[in-house]
């Protein structure tokens, strides 16, 4: 029932010029690859992006970064990516760094319809800083707001054909948030199955979040490949 | 990981293994932290926490276990072990702000004698981003900070005021160097164990603010 | 549910039901709202949610089939569609919330020109409580009441003030009832549809605020 | 690895008077009976009760007000019992009305160490007075604060050994917050199962929310029972 897209490309190409997205995944695991890949290939330009991470050089946001799509990034850990750290020195690229649980919680309050909540993440931090703080029962907190996407491009392992979604271990991780947070959710799985297939005790994501869905082979490159010896 | 050169990382290491009791969720940080889990107690009960959606992490995977789709906080690849959970990065950092973590073990470049942790940037350098720390400090029951206790040119990394960007203020509580475990208290930085090969009086001379040493203290502890 | 005598509830149900376009998601308060279910037509693709934790009501269980665990908000035992989901009540309320669902249809006692909507407790009668009512008129995307034009006293239940503790302020898009569709406008309520039986000086007597009637309206609509 | 209790007395003997406790459930859906019944066994006075509804006469919640164990209850609806109707009337209970949803709300933030956040429900209601109100984006929203427990008693489907929860469709409900919101939580559970046999990626409640386990029998009763002709 929801509308099923032929490639990266085709999921991506209406979104504009200055379009505000969110895109789900810890470093490169559970990305939308083709997705990112299509905005590449869109050419769209002045995005803000709201991911916890910026890809690499070589693969993820790091490919729209390299192509200088990105105007503004909000993130938490932007660490693995030199084009990145040339851009923000340059001026060319605007970046506002959030705690991790922080970014979390703003994506699933913009999702929950929560317009802003109270957080300890920050307190006598420069994060803190021109923003309202409170004290609740003696402990100093900040005021942080929901956060909100025109787009939001996420990954899951499966979807059924109502747009109902399963992850995959660690590759859930901001995805089911991002998911919520976008006026429209454009989900990447790596399997389209039947509808009913999916144990309703076990969906991770209701369809009612989702828009549309792309079915496409993810090459899940590994940034730090670390095995156990013997 | 046997084939680091252990010396100062690995004694560090083994003494903050002590902090974990058995039954304890605990989270390490990235870094040095980490290989705290190397020397976990096979008789104790512990469930890692992992802040990208792990509960029970596991060993590294042998080659052929590798999968691209999980990964510790640190973006290494791992496994989970048995009873282990996955869940999204809201309801994990639910769990690390709501104080279910009974324990977290951090990194630290600097802390002061009023528990103030730095260990997120330096000015000039390149601007990474605080990742889940500042979320942590707040959210873990116990924060015990690990790190060399001088830097590399010599100078205390404990001092009077952190003179890097804040991580969290008034959050430590425990301090573990490669000279000597102090704890963070109300009244000033209380030293509890001299680590082999330091005196009190070097440790005394390597720390910015004055120390109490209480009655007794656990001379060549770990 | 067929044996009820059909008469004026089931009309409202059925032009109620014209409300819901195929893809919609909608929750139906309970009471009235409820029986709109029953004539949703079966070429439209709708997914009912329930606010304890369902998205995808089905039809009422054969008796072979009833389930003491899978409820609808009315805690009437349901059954749910292929592709429906359970999660928890944040989730429920985060989706409600986030103008996630396209239309709620609730009953009411009153509303007022401004769309106020009071339909939740009468001072004097024991309270029940709002339930999920107050949390539906901010969330879904479009909230439409469907009740009674009068009283049992036969006054008027569209008012200029609701006399009644408010469930929410300026909420109503739409009423629907017996004798009348009608949209609250920035403007002033604006009549749309006149039911069969009655005159649009009938609905204008029986409604206590100015009625707006625009050039096209739409007479024994149903 | 998880402490195991012998019946639902034995669960709950523990709780003393005066305590704030949750307890899991919408209607009779989903909710700890035995522990409930052990709370009866235990005559524990004074409870602050924490629940979307407070039982009928004869079970659930309505137990502990018959045996007029309950001083406060905080709750959306209420309307199912006529104990309590009468004991608010004649003073002796005390009751907070919340919507549904702030009330889930509330209870999740108790648990994710979020001390309030801002709703747009209740707004110009008699919800919303003494609360402080403010506008977001020109629309206004009402202040609320986190819930938390002494103890919360909840009802899940299975446990494994290590107190990961599996609930059961619709008794799923306020479960997994209250879960995160106490203190002290206690599941009842209809089977206690090996850790390692719940599947990690369907795990609704991990094992760190619960410090205690009772496997019961259930009765489930049923409050409306509907059923389609034919």
């Amino acid at each position: 029932m929801k509308r099923q897209f032929m490639n990266g490309y085709d999921a991506v190409k209406d979104i504009a010029d200055g379009s505000t997205i969110m895109v789900g995944g810890f470093g490169l695991v559970g990305i939308p690859e083709q997705m990112i890949l299509g905005l590449v290939e869109s050419g769209v330009k002045g995005l803000t992006v709201i991911s916890n991470n910026c890809g690499v050089d070589e693969w993820g946001l790091g490919l729209l970064l390299k192509n200088h799509q990105i105007n503004k990034m909000i993130g938490s850990y932007v660490g693995e990516n030199k084009e990145f750290e040339r851009q923000v020195l340059s001026g060319e690229l605007d970046v506002e760094l959030t705690p991790q649980g922080t970014l979390a919680e703003r994506i699933r309050a913009g999702g929950a319809g929560i317009p802003a909540f109270y957080t300890p993440a920050g307190v006598g931090t420069q994060v803190a800083e021109g923003k309202e703080t409170r004290i609740f029962d003696g402990k100093e907190y900040v005021l942080e707001k929901g956060l909100k996407a025109d787009y939001s491009l996420i990954r899951a392992l499966k979807a059924d054909e109502m747009g109902n979604l399963l992850y995959n271990k660690t590759a859930r991780n901001f995805n089911p948030m991002i998911a919520a947070a976008g006026k429209v959710t454009l989900a990447e799985v790596e399997e389209i199955v039947p509808t009913g297939t999916i144990e309703p005790d076990s969906i991770h994501t209701p369809g009612i979040y989702v828009q549309g869905i792309l079915e496409a082979i993810q090459e899940k490159r590994i940034e730090r490949r670390t095995v156990r010896e013997g | 990981m046997k084939g680091i050169k252990s010396n100062v990382r690995e004694r560090i290491a083994r003494r903050a293994e002590e902090e974990i009791k058995s039954g304890y969720y605990v989270n390490l940080g990235i870094g040095m932290p980490t290989l705290v889990a190397n020397y976990i107690s096979e008789n104790k009960v512990v469930v890692l926490q992992s802040e990208n959606g792990l509960l029970g992490i596991g060993a590294y995977p042998a080659e052929d276990e590798v999968d691209p789709d999980l990964i510790n906080a640190g973006k290494e690849t791992v496994t989970a072990i048995k009873g282990a959970s996955y869940f999204n990065s809201a309801e994990s950092f639910a769990m690390i702000r709501g104080e279910h973590i009974d324990l977290a073990i951090l990194g630290g470049m600097e802390v002061s004698a009023q528990g103030d942790l730095a260990n997120w940037m330096i000015p000039g350098k390149m601007i990474k981003g605080m990742g889940g720390a500042m979320d942590l400090v707040h959210g873990a029951r116990k924060i015990t900070v690990i790190m060399d206790h001088v830097n590399k040119n010599g100078a205390p990394k404990i001092v009077n005021k952190c003179s890097l960007p804040l991580t969290g203020k008034n959050v430590v509580n425990r301090i573990i160097t490669d000279r000597a475990v102090l704890d963070v208290t109300k009244k000033g930085l209380v030293v509890r164990e001299i680590a082999k090969g330091f005196t009190l009086e070097e440790v005394e001379n390597s720390t910015e603010p004055d120390i109490i040493v209480p009655s007794s203290i656990c001379y060549d502890a770990y």
